[in-house]
């Protein structure tokens, strides 16, 4: 029994000393607050922080490098955890943005110039006279957003059009990066009023090639109550741009608009009934953004 | 005798028979021609004229901006009357400055003939090829005069011109070696002086050898020229692997021939580079092979640059069958174009016109390793490997895998049995590599 | 503009394409397989038939039903008919039917298509079933009944290993397949013929077969040299235990093979020099299957380390 | 309810096996019978509860920094104690499950439980947890070996179920031990899709 | 010379450690992602493995035994592993942090790593002399980076393969598992 109890005894004290040793000789500095706020990450490594994964956005908050509000899937609830470990008031937290389409030209409104045969990636698509439709500014239909979209978020419609849904989308950026004619942008979802069209030719061309192109009529300017919607200079020519500081939502701008190409949204609890059914979001991390269903 | 070769590589069928016995004919010179204002590689040209202005046939009119850039003539006599955005074969759209041809054929005063060609120094050779508007006429269309001008620390001993031609149906090239060899061979010996090199070799496929018989007519008289006659292989062409078959050297990966002491030039370019030596006569015009199913009388045409398509296919007759595909160039590396309502431009070799029944089926098939992509990649790459790189956008591990190597010759897709379009997911991946590069660092 | 109303089509070269599709060349598969089909069913007669057909169903019905489940395109080729062909081939003939669909479906759904289907699986589907059965009913798989009059009796090989005394058939009915063993592996002629086939159609490289074969020749040369055998030994060893079948339909197997050239010699190597182990002192008396497995678990390896160099990438001058 | 919560959520919800991956290697190698798997997981369950009671009294007592190492040692301890026991009263059981009987220790189940659980808990709860997690081991342990057994041997718990040249050997070979498992994984990744 | 040559033979393929034993499947699934991972993990592994082998077999020999304690086999060698992997993690940490970053989790669980204590009792079981001890383990060792250097070779090719989704992941390991160990009968019956 005695022999039994001192020999494991001087064995732990062995590998004690020698593990106390070592522990000193190898000693590498850790950050706490990295571990810490590794614990409430919501692990999807989705990068939309801009870092390549959780744990670097860790590491970059501790050391002041990247925004707390950057996690988009993690959202307000993260933002206030980040805040109570790091210890510090961080400015309020930014209102959640969806990724719209500035694009509504799907295969019935726009002029096709010829059948592209190919594999399906927006880029390559574009190599060939800036993709098979007549109108050069607008979406070329072959799903480049949709394949990155972590959140599935992104579904390309009957009318060849990627269509966002609007519930799953976390607004981490990805489309916007992804797609090569920068026909995404991210809105906070109080705006439900947006031009969706980028096309700064002259109104003739544009409509001759899309009916639902903006065609700089400038309606929209001269009936908008509070001065919000201009038709504005960009690139080679211009295009109707909304003022999100004075737009009030009224969508007088939308009605009246006789493309449609501003285009009012529907509010977000309608669409939910709309686009989600009953199985998760293929590609959904649980992460627990979503609002219950 | 063993040919000399390249490793890789695949046998096509070339349908030459198609044009390949049928005398080059003068195409008919259209009432408007429209002259795109970038036709080669580099910085597009400044418009010297405006709408309304006379110009003369081989007036400059368009100016090159830039190093790596060449100037347009106007290739008729007539009236500017419009400048417009037109469908260019290289898969864009590009302004294009209109000509209403006056039928006059008046010559510019710039155009004229030199005395004394052979007194020539490098460098004045060096400013007639640029003034000219001189291009490689075997459809990449880099400015000649870029490619000639010295490079600190490297010293050119050959020059090879391209009498290959190994893309299907195309004829032009070996047409022209049938009837204008002096003026090749004429064309090779100004190149070899304008970049100071005593070693001249014209490269012809085995399948040209009534072109193999001529040129060496032309060229006994020349010193230091010889003909070397290669084994008939797609891409044997491709300049890369044209300069591996003739003198055994491997250009460096991401290097210029000029990192081994070689020039390429098309054996077209050295024809028109000893018209304009000569002559005075810039680049306006060029060969044109018009073939394929879907044309009712295939032929080599010479054509004013800026000819329409159309114009040209309704010369052959029009077309034969439903038309599914227009290609400005050959099958293998050329492009299709959505109308024949587009100008011949100075890369154009051919066009050839396919009809559904010679389009190749899409259904596609998950790879299934049979490795003859990589067995006939002529850079020795794994297209199937970088495909899988590509599609999972892992462009920095494709660019680990020599991505930038490949030379988008489309052997590994022609041999693909799963009918894999691998060549657009390593373009994509290229894209995406250069793309990166470009971007700032940080 | 042009004679049709229809859009033009706008595609990435190249426009033309070789007549070489996957459907045509597993045909060329299966007519390459068909001289030892024949020879199979002349010398095993009934039974090898029913077997034979069994397989074949059940592989092609599994494969319909796998995709089916997982929701995929069914895409018409055959690849899974010779997969039960190869199976049938190297299972004897008097194998109750039942394990052959087991063995089938087997090989089917858990080596093919949990690992995605056509082109994805790391092993070949057929060895996997037939491991799967050789390991599962060890005394079904190893009874041999003699071709024609149907007699039980050992494999040329297990003869030799065992020296169970009985007299070893001479070469020439070894050649033309006269000897008891799997159903397809018996007329080295007939595979020689539907291998030739396939060199010929340029559908399998060369250099596995050669290398595979000249390994195992090279090796049991010497093997039998220090026996004092003589030489008609090594040909014993190339005609007998399926070594025929395994070098020319399934160390060629596309998917599940090297795709670099070296890579592919390696392999051959490989496969070789595993038979020759596995034969001379392992437990098995044949080994090709699991020879040929083992280097399928290595093919991944063997890829990443054979790539060939890439034009241009010389070596350096400085 | 907490209590029962603790207490189902390792048979179903966290089952170690199925929704954790842990403990694989016992479950591959001594599922051939499904004598040997309810043997195991009995063993494997008076380990776990001893444990985790044993950490959870002291977990106040006990050193932050070296409490793997203690942990590790009191785990030893009760698997020792198994071992003799078994060694004594079971000794048919003791040679078939062999050296997988010492290795109970280094389980991660038990390590798991002991550093998410027990280091933080009250003794009951971690009781509860204990034999949550101890009977959804057992259960899935059953499961393996049922499926290798019946299909291998063509026996269950013994008893012949199938005729006699039915079983295929591979099923209690290395090989069908993966197998099973893999697929069962599979199965329940898929089930588990289906219910969410 | 031919005991020696049979205990490798029979360790490295015959009784592969994971293939056949089932010690180790826990790094064996979880770290063979990558083909450098696996590289890095078999090495710490290895490294552990024979350093165990060795320390537990003095330990047996020369405390426990002549104490007639051998009953505390199993806490006493557990202690041993415990320690020393404890140390390799901090010297990696200090030496090759991004290895270190690629192993990850899987370092501390080399300590729950059935494999070096299973083999450390097994040399035991076997009564094994010394110099039979290192070359058990260490073909115990290769037998393990064997495997999952296969492994991990095969998984960086399933990487794009298109798996039926539930399958993913650990089943399919498990799954290509089975096929490998199913290839490696082939080696019974070598010795």
């Amino acid at each position: 029994m005695l022999v039994a109890v001192v020999t494991l005894a001087c064995l732990g004290a062995i590998f004690g000393i020698v593990l106390g040793f070592a522990a000193k000789r190898f000693a590498v500095e850790v950050d706490p607050r990295v571990e810490e706020l590794m614990k409430i990450m919501p692990g999807a490594n989705c990068g939309a922080c801009g870092m390549p994964g959780c744990a670097a956005f860790a590491e970059a908050i501790t050391m002041d490098s990247v925004k707390p509000s950057a996690c988009s899937p993690g959202g307000a609830s993260l933002y206030e955890k980040i805040a109570a470990i790091m210890g510090t008031e961080i400015s309020a937290y930014e209102e959640r943005q969806v990724a719209q389409l500035l694009c509504q030209g799907d295969n019935t409104h726009t002029r096709m110039l010829y059948r592209y045969e190919g594999i399906n990636d927006c880029h390559a698509a574009l190599a060939n006279f800036k993709g098979p439709k007549a109108c050069n500014f607008g979406c070329v239909m072959q799903g480049s957003c949709s394949r990155v979209c972590q959140f599935g978020a992104i579904q390309m419609g009957v009318n060849g059009l990627p269509v966002v849904d609007y519930y799953r989308c976390t607004g981490c950026n990805k489309c916007v990066v992804e797609c090569p004619l920068q026909l995404y942008k991210l809105v906070g979802v109080s705006h439900l009023v947006n031009v969706r069209c980028v096309n700064t030719e002259k109104g003739k061309d544009a409509k001759a090639n899309c009916a639902t192109a903006c065609i700089k009529c400038k309606i929209c300017e001269k009936n908008c109550p509070e001065d919000a919607v201009h038709v504005v200079a960009t690139g080679d020519g211009t295009v109707a741009l909304i003022d999100y500081e004075k737009c009030t939502n009224c969508g007088i701008c939308a009605a009246k608009c006789p493309t449609k190409s501003i285009d009012k949204i529907m509010p977000l609890s309608e669409e939910v009934v709309l686009e989600v059914g009953e199985t998760p979001a293929p590609g959904c991390t649980q992460c627990g953004v979503c609002p219950p269903l | 005798m063993k040919k000399a070769t390249f490793r890789g590589g695949i046998h096509l069928d070339g349908h030459k028979e198609l044009t390949g016995c049928l005398e080059t004919v003068v195409a008919h010179i259209p009432d408007r021609l429209y002259i795109p204002l970038s036709q080669h590689i580099g910085a597009p040209c400044v418009p010297l004229v405006i709408v309304g202005d006379r110009v003369k046939k081989g007036q400059k009119i368009g100016a090159s901006k830039g190093f790596v850039s060449a100037p347009i003539h106007a290739s008729v006599s007539g009236t500017v009357v419009a400048i417009e955005l037109m469908e260019h074969p290289g898969g864009s759209f590009v302004p294009c400055i209109v000509i209403e041809n006056d039928r006059k054929e008046e010559w510019a005063e710039s155009v004229t003939p030199r005395s004394d060609p052979a007194s020539l120094t490098p460098d004045e050779l060096r400013a007639i090829i640029l003034e000219a508007g001189i291009v490689g006429k075997g459809g990449a269309t880099f400015p000649s005069h870029v490619k000639y001008a010295p490079v600190e620390g490297k010293i050119v001993d050959t020059v090879i011109l391209n009498g290959v031609e190994c893309e299907p149906y195309l004829t032009t090239d070996h047409r022209l070696m049938l009837e204008r060899s002096a003026s090749i061979v004429a064309g090779l010996v100004y190149i070899m002086r304008a970049v100071g090199c005593d070693r001249g070799i014209i490269a012809i496929e085995e399948n040209k050898m009534d072109a193999v018989e001529v040129m060496e007519k032309a060229a006994a008289e020349a010193k230091n020229i010889t003909i070397v006659v290669l084994k008939e292989k797609y891409p044997q062409g491709s300049e890369k692997q044209l300069i591996y078959a003739c003198t055994g050297r491997e250009v460096p990966v991401g290097g210029l021939p000029l990192a081994v002491g070689v020039i390429v030039n098309n054996v077209g370019t050295a024809s028109a580079l000893a018209r304009a030596v000569e002559l005075g006569i810039p680049f306006i015009g060029r060969n044109v092979t018009v073939s394929g199913p879907g044309i009712r009388n295939p032929a080599n045409y010479r054509v004013r640059i800026g000819t329409l398509f159309s114009e040209l296919i309704k010369q052959s007759g029009g077309y034969v069958g439903e038309v599914e595909k227009i290609i400005a160039g050959g099958p293998m590396m050329g492009k299709t174009v959505f109308s024949d309502n587009l100008p011949v431009v100075k890369g154009t070799s051919g066009i050839i016109v396919f009809t559904k029944a010679e389009s190749r089926s899409s259904k596609e098939f998950a790879c299934v390793r049979c490795a003859k992509c990589i067995d006939v990649c002529p850079a020795f790459l794994e297209p199937t490997s970088l495909v899988r790189l590509s599609k999972r956008k892992a462009w920095e591990d494709a660019e680990q895998a020599d991505a930038m190597s490949c030379i988008e010759c489309s052997s590994c897709v022609y041999v693909c049995p799963a009918q894999i379009p691998l060549i657009q997911h390593i373009r994509r991946a290229k894209q995406a590599i250069l793309a990166a590069k470009a971007r700032p660092q940080g | 503009m042009t004679t049709s109303n229809e859009l033009l089509v706008v595609t990435s070269s190249p426009h033309v394409h070789s007549p070489d599709s996957v459907p045509n060349a597993m045909r060329d598969v299966l007519i390459a397989l068909v001289p030892a089909l024949i020879a199979g069913l002349y010398f095993f007669r009934l039974p090898a038939l029913a077997v034979i057909v069994a397989c074949v169903a059940s592989a092609y019905a599994a494969e319909i039903v796998c995709l089916k489940v997982m929701k995929k395109p069914q895409t018409g080729e055959v690849s899974a008919i010779i997969t039960g062909l190869l199976l049938a081939f190297c299972i004897p003939p008097h194998l109750p039917i039942w394990m052959a669909v087991l063995g089938s479906v087997f090989s089917i759904v858990i080596a093919k298509h949990l690992f995605g289907g056509l082109g994805q699986n790391i092993f070949n589907p057929a060895l996997i079933g037939r491991a799967f059965l050789l390991a599962s009913f060890p005394v079904a798989m190893t009874s041999w009944n003699s071709p024609l009059d149907g007699m039980t009796t050992a494999s040329p090989l297990g003869i030799m290993k065992e020296a169970t005394g009985q007299a070893l058939p001479s070469l020439v009915e070894l050649f033309l397949g006269n000897i008891s063993g799997s159903i397809g592996e018996t007329s080295a002629l007939a595979l020689l013929l539907g291998g030739a086939y396939l060199l010929y159609r340029g559908h399998i490289d060369w250099r596995i077969p050669g290398s595979f074969l000249g390994t195992v020749f090279i090796l049991m040369s010497i093997a039998g040299g220090i026996k004092g055998a003589g030489i008609w030994y090594p040909f014993f060893h190339l005609f007998a235990g399926g070594l025929l079948l395994g070098a020319f339909f399934m160390a060629t197997d596309w998917v599940t093979t090297p795709v670099t050239k070296l890579g592919r010699l390696v392999f051959g190597i490989g496969c070789g020099s595993l038979v020759v182990l596995i034969r001379l002192k392992g437990g098995y008396p044949e080994g090709v299957a699991y020879s040929i497995l083992l280097m399928n678990l290595v093919t991944p390896l063997i890829d990443r380390y054979t790539r060939a160099r890439v034009f241009g990438r010389v070596k350096s001058h400085a | 309810m907490n209590l029962m919560n603790e207490f189902t959520k390792g048979i179903i919800r966290e089952n170690p096996l199925f929704r954790l991956m842990l403990g694989c290697c016992p479950s591959l190698a001594i599922t051939t019978s499904v004598e040997n798997g309810l043997g195991m997981g009995a063993a494997f369950t008076a380990v776990l509860i001893a444990s985790n009671v044993a950490i959870s009294v002291m977990r106040k007592i006990i050193p932050d920094n070296v409490r793997i190492p203690v942990y590790v040692v009191i785990i030893a301890s009760f698997v020792t104690m198994i071992d003799q026991l078994m060694h004594a009263f079971t000794p048919a059981l003791y040679e078939s499950l062999g050296i997988f009987i010492p290795l109970i220790v280094v389980n991660c189940i038990i390590l798991g439980r002991a550093e998410a659980f027990a280091n933080k808990n009250p003794v009951i709860p971690s009781v509860a947890d204990a034999v949550g997690m101890g009977i959804g081991f057992t259960l899935a342990l059953v499961l393996v070996s049922a499926f290798r057994e019946v299909l291998g041997a063509g026996t269950f718990l013994g008893i012949p179920v199938l005729p006699e040249s039915a079983p295929a050997i591979l099923m209690i070979l290395p090989p069908g031990g993966f197998i099973t498992l893999g697929c069962l994984l599979g199965l329940m990744n898929k089930l588990q899709k289906k219910t969410t | 010379m031919q005991e020696y040559f049979i205990i490798i033979i029979s360790a490295v393929l015959i009784n592969n450690i994971v293939l056949s034993q089932f010690l180790g499947i826990c790094p064996f699934l979880g770290v063979s992602k990558k083909l450098s991972a696996s590289l890095g993990m078999g090495g710490a592994v290895s490294f552990v493995l024979v350093l165990a082998g060795a320390l537990t077999w003095t330990v047996q020999t020369y405390i426990l035994n002549p104490f007639k304690i051998g009953y505390l086999q199993t806490i006493a060698f557990i202690l041993i592993i415990a320690a020393l992997v404890q140390f390799v993690e901090m010297g990696m940490k200090k030496y090759s942090p991004p290895l270190y970053k690629a192993l990850g989790i899987y370092l501390p669980l080399i300590t729950t790593n059935c494999a070096v204590l299973g083999v450390a009792i097994i040399n035991i079981q076997k009564e094994y002399t010394f110099g039979k001890v290192m070359v058990h383990s260490l073909s115990h060792a290769a037998g393990f980076t064997l495997a999952l250097v296969l492994m991990s070779g095969i998984r960086e090719r399933l990487e794009d393969a298109d798996i039926p989704e539930s399958m993913q992941g650990t089943p399919i390991a498990l799954v290509v598992a089975a096929l490998m160990s199913m290839a490696f009968l082939g080696f019974s019956g070598l010795i």
